[in-house]
């Protein structure tokens, strides 16, 4: 299994005749992140989703270890937790049961609490989620995140509507996380403070390719 | 010529039943060559404005 | 990581916790059901010889609007809350997940009208002889229900007007299982055999099931590219 | 599986708009020539029907277009498997130019055909198989329609609206077989099967020479429809600029009728 690179080579998309963004290369190996960063409706979000093998781009190719995924994202998506804007949460259910049954990952009920404690959640584990704040139910995705224990984050945004506490605390989490050998996508409007060198890629049009 | 619209009696529908067709397909025929005329004229103006 | 059969399970209990946790949903689909037989002797004629009549066409059309009802639930709060998103994500096939989903949703919204009808038939007296030409017919066909919805509701899925356009994509593909269901009632009441009904149908059911899952799921990743 | 050559797709629609504009003026002047003479054959010409006098003659406008109703959603759904496989725009747009027109003959078929039964069943609705068969095909026409219109995104339009029809497609038969044995069952005494009269040869060549007119003029129709659909697409592309700049397109597009 050789060792774990996310590569981009030429990606380009255009909706409609509009064009978003083209020639743009990729290439992250353990421990390294990626800002993107661009104005609004730039494409950070369809460039996120292609990484994350659930769009196609128009033209260029990606790979994970090696392995071109634009067709197949099977083996990309067993080592990646994806946060889009949507927190992926039913109302209806508990923290608790939200983490406990989401898709893609099977924890203990004490790694659930030991999160839920971790970022701060431990009042509202039990309470459905619809009660919740916006920013507490972004700190339950984030803990969706950290249990998937993925290779590669990809994500979208992370910091919305999270207060400065959280933020740092996020910031500490993706450090530990590229430390032992992760890698990662992310979007944010805030600056992000990164322990690590992190790479920058803007997406507005006339420095974009 | 009378007897020959009359068709033995069931003048009416034969001809409502042609007059429906003919009016359904002239429709058809005339909005699409409606619309391509509308494209191309749409595209000959872009082309005077790029050119200008 | 996690194995695949694991990812199903944990799938199929959220479903059904899901299903639990909103029964009251659940029971919307049983009472437009039963609203919409009642309508029908108001509407025609409560005299036994007619109701025997149209009794089993009234069961069938009721159950089959009544399937029809609950589709819009099944992926509307997932695309809303992003939690589609997250399945296309997930390293099990999407097709696997879909059948989880739909039997869930088979369980919670389709079973109850097999269980249901045979209590009203009796009201549109419809003789004991039927009911299991009824409940096979039922059981049998409110799959292929599903599943004609479920592609559809996959295809509308996050468009303005979702619901109505949802109706007319699937009502005309609903006509087979209509007549097929009903024809296997109105032929045990002949004192024939409901055999080349049900077999019939059995074949539908067949071929939705196995297509079904794998055709949602080819719809919902165009829906959600 | 997926051919991605967009070299191919950008070909074939400059090559397919090139083919169009030279047969279409063509096309339109066989098409009316062709129905013409059916038309005049069937009206004028055909012996009369001994046992339901001149109302048969409306088979010549109903049987073609009844014809043309299912040829069309064929086409259609060929279309829309090639779309789905290959991703060759040319053939979204021609499945979108058809759809239309493919109700549009169901609609004549519809109403040539209750028109016809008026005389001989007294009613001008009858819960007949081919009928009503026809009334739900009209119905997946609308589907497909409705779904097209519902979305705005191009790439979600195409590929959804292909899925439906296959959809559509695969269960004609189903729908055409259960309708078919529903109506036996149901079937009054009164309603003979032998609506349609034994067809001897001098009813049969009109017949034909219509059913092969509809079928080029629904090529006409949607052939121009797609010339159009191009236009609009490719309107900033380079060879369109300079096919309207030495303006060799006709304005006029062919006449016929």
């Amino acid at each position: 299994m050789n060792e774990a690179r996310l590569l981009a080579r030429g990606l380009a998309v255009s909706r409609g005749r509009r064009q978003l963004f083209r020639d743009i290369d990729i290439e992250l190996s353990s421990g390294d992140a990626l800002h993107v960063t661009g104005a609004n409706g730039s494409g950070k979000t369809t460039l996120l989703r292609i990484l994350c093998g659930l769009t196609q781009a128009d033209s260029g190719q990606v790979f994970w270890r090696g392995e071109n995924y634009g067709q197949s994202p099977e083996p990309l998506h067993g080592e990646l937790a994806y946060l889009s804007h949507h927190n992926a949460l039913y109302g209806d259910l508990t923290a608790r049961e939200n983490l406990a049954l989401a898709p893609a990952l099977n924890p203990t009920p004490a790694a659930i609490t030991g999160i839920l404690n971790r970022l701060s959640l431990k009042a509202q584990a039990d309470l459905p989620t619809r009660v919740l704040s916006q920013g507490q139910c972004r700190r339950i995705a984030l803990c969706r995140v950290l249990l998937q224990q993925a290779t590669l984050w990809v994500l979208d945004e992370p910091l919305n509507s999270l207060d400065s506490g959280s933020q740092t605390l996020l910031e500490s989490l993706l450090d530990q996380h590229l430390e032992n050998g992760g890698m990662a996508v992310l979007t944010t409007h805030q600056p992000l403070s990164l322990a690590g060198a992190g790479q920058i890629l803007c997406l507005d049009s006339e420095v974009a390719g | 010529m009378i007897e020959f619209l009359n068709m033995g009696g069931y003048g009416a529908y034969v001809w409502s039943a042609y007059g429906i067709g003919f009016v359904v397909l002239l429709a058809n025929v005339r909005s699409a060559r409606a619309y391509y005329r509308k494209q191309l004229a749409r595209a000959i103006a872009r082309r005077q404005d790029s050119n200008t | 990581m996690t194995t695949l059969n694991g990812i199903l399970i944990r799938q199929l209990r959220r479903e059904l916790l899901l299903a639990y946790r909103r029964r009251g949903d659940a029971l919307t689909p049983l009472l437009f059901f039963i609203i919409v037989i009642t309508l029908f002797p108001l509407g025609i004629s409560p005299e036994k010889v007619l109701l025997q009549q149209f009794g089993a066409g009234a069961l069938w059309i009721a159950a089959l609007l009544a399937s029809m009802l609950s589709l819009q639930r099944l992926f509307t709060t997932d695309h809303g809350n992003g939690v589609l998103e997250q399945l296309l994500v997930t390293p099990c096939p999407l097709s696997f997940l879909l059948a989880t989903k739909l039997m869930a949703h088979w369980l919670s919204s389709g079973l109850p009208l097999v269980f249901l009808s045979p209590l009203l038939a009796e009201p549109f007296g419809l003789e004991w002889s039927t009911y299991p030409a009824l409940v096979a017919g039922l059981l049998l066909g409110t799959p292929v229900l599903l599943i004609i919805g479920a592609i559809s509701a996959a295809l509308t899925v996050g468009l303005r007007g979702g619901g109505l356009l949802l109706t007319l994509l699937t009502l005309p593909l609903y006509v087979p299982v209509l007549i097929f269901g009903t024809g296997a009632v109105m032929a045990v009441s002949r004192g024939m055999s409901a055999a080349p009904h049900l077999s019939l149908l059995g074949a539908m059911c067949l071929v939705s099931l196995t297509f079904g899952p794998w055709l949602t799921a080819l719809a919902l990743k165009i829906s959600l590219d | 599986m997926r051919i991605w050559l967009p070299l191919q797709r950008l070909v074939s629609a400059r090559y397919f708009f090139e083919f169009s504009s030279r047969i279409l003026p063509w096309l339109g002047w066989v098409t009316l020539l062709i129905l013409l003479t059916g038309l005049g054959w069937g009206l004028f010409y055909a012996p009369t029907d001994y046992q339901q006098g001149e109302s048969y003659r409306i088979i010549f406008i109903h049987v073609p277009s009844a014809w043309m109703s299912m040829f069309a959603y064929m086409v259609m759904a060929g279309c829309s498997a090639i779309f789905l496989i290959w991703r060759i725009r040319i053939m979204d747009l021609f499945a979108t130019s058809t759809a239309p027109i493919g109700a549009s003959f169901t609609l004549i078929a519809l109403a040539t055909g209750s028109l016809w039964g008026r005389p001989m069943w007294g009613t001008y609705w009858v819960w007949d198989a081919r009928l009503t068969s026809e009334l739900i095909l009209l119905f997946l026409y609308f589907g497909v329609m409705a779904l097209r219109a519902a979305i705005d995104e191009p790439r979600r339009q195409g590929r959804a609206v292909a899925l439906l029809t296959l959809l559509g497609v695969v269960n004609i038969p189903v729908i055409h077989f259960s309708v078919e044995w529903w109506n036996t069952l149901h079937q009054p005494a009164s309603i003979t099967k032998a609506a349609a009269p034994s067809i001897h040869l001098s009813m049969l060549i009109p017949l034909l020479l219509m059913a092969l007119g509809f079928t080029l003029l629904y090529l006409y129709m949607a052939l121009q429809r797609t010339q159009g659909a191009i236009i609009e697409q490719e309107i900033d592309s380079t060879w369109l600029q300079e096919r309207l700049s030495n303006n060799t397109i006709e304005t006029e597009g062919g006449t016929g009728k």
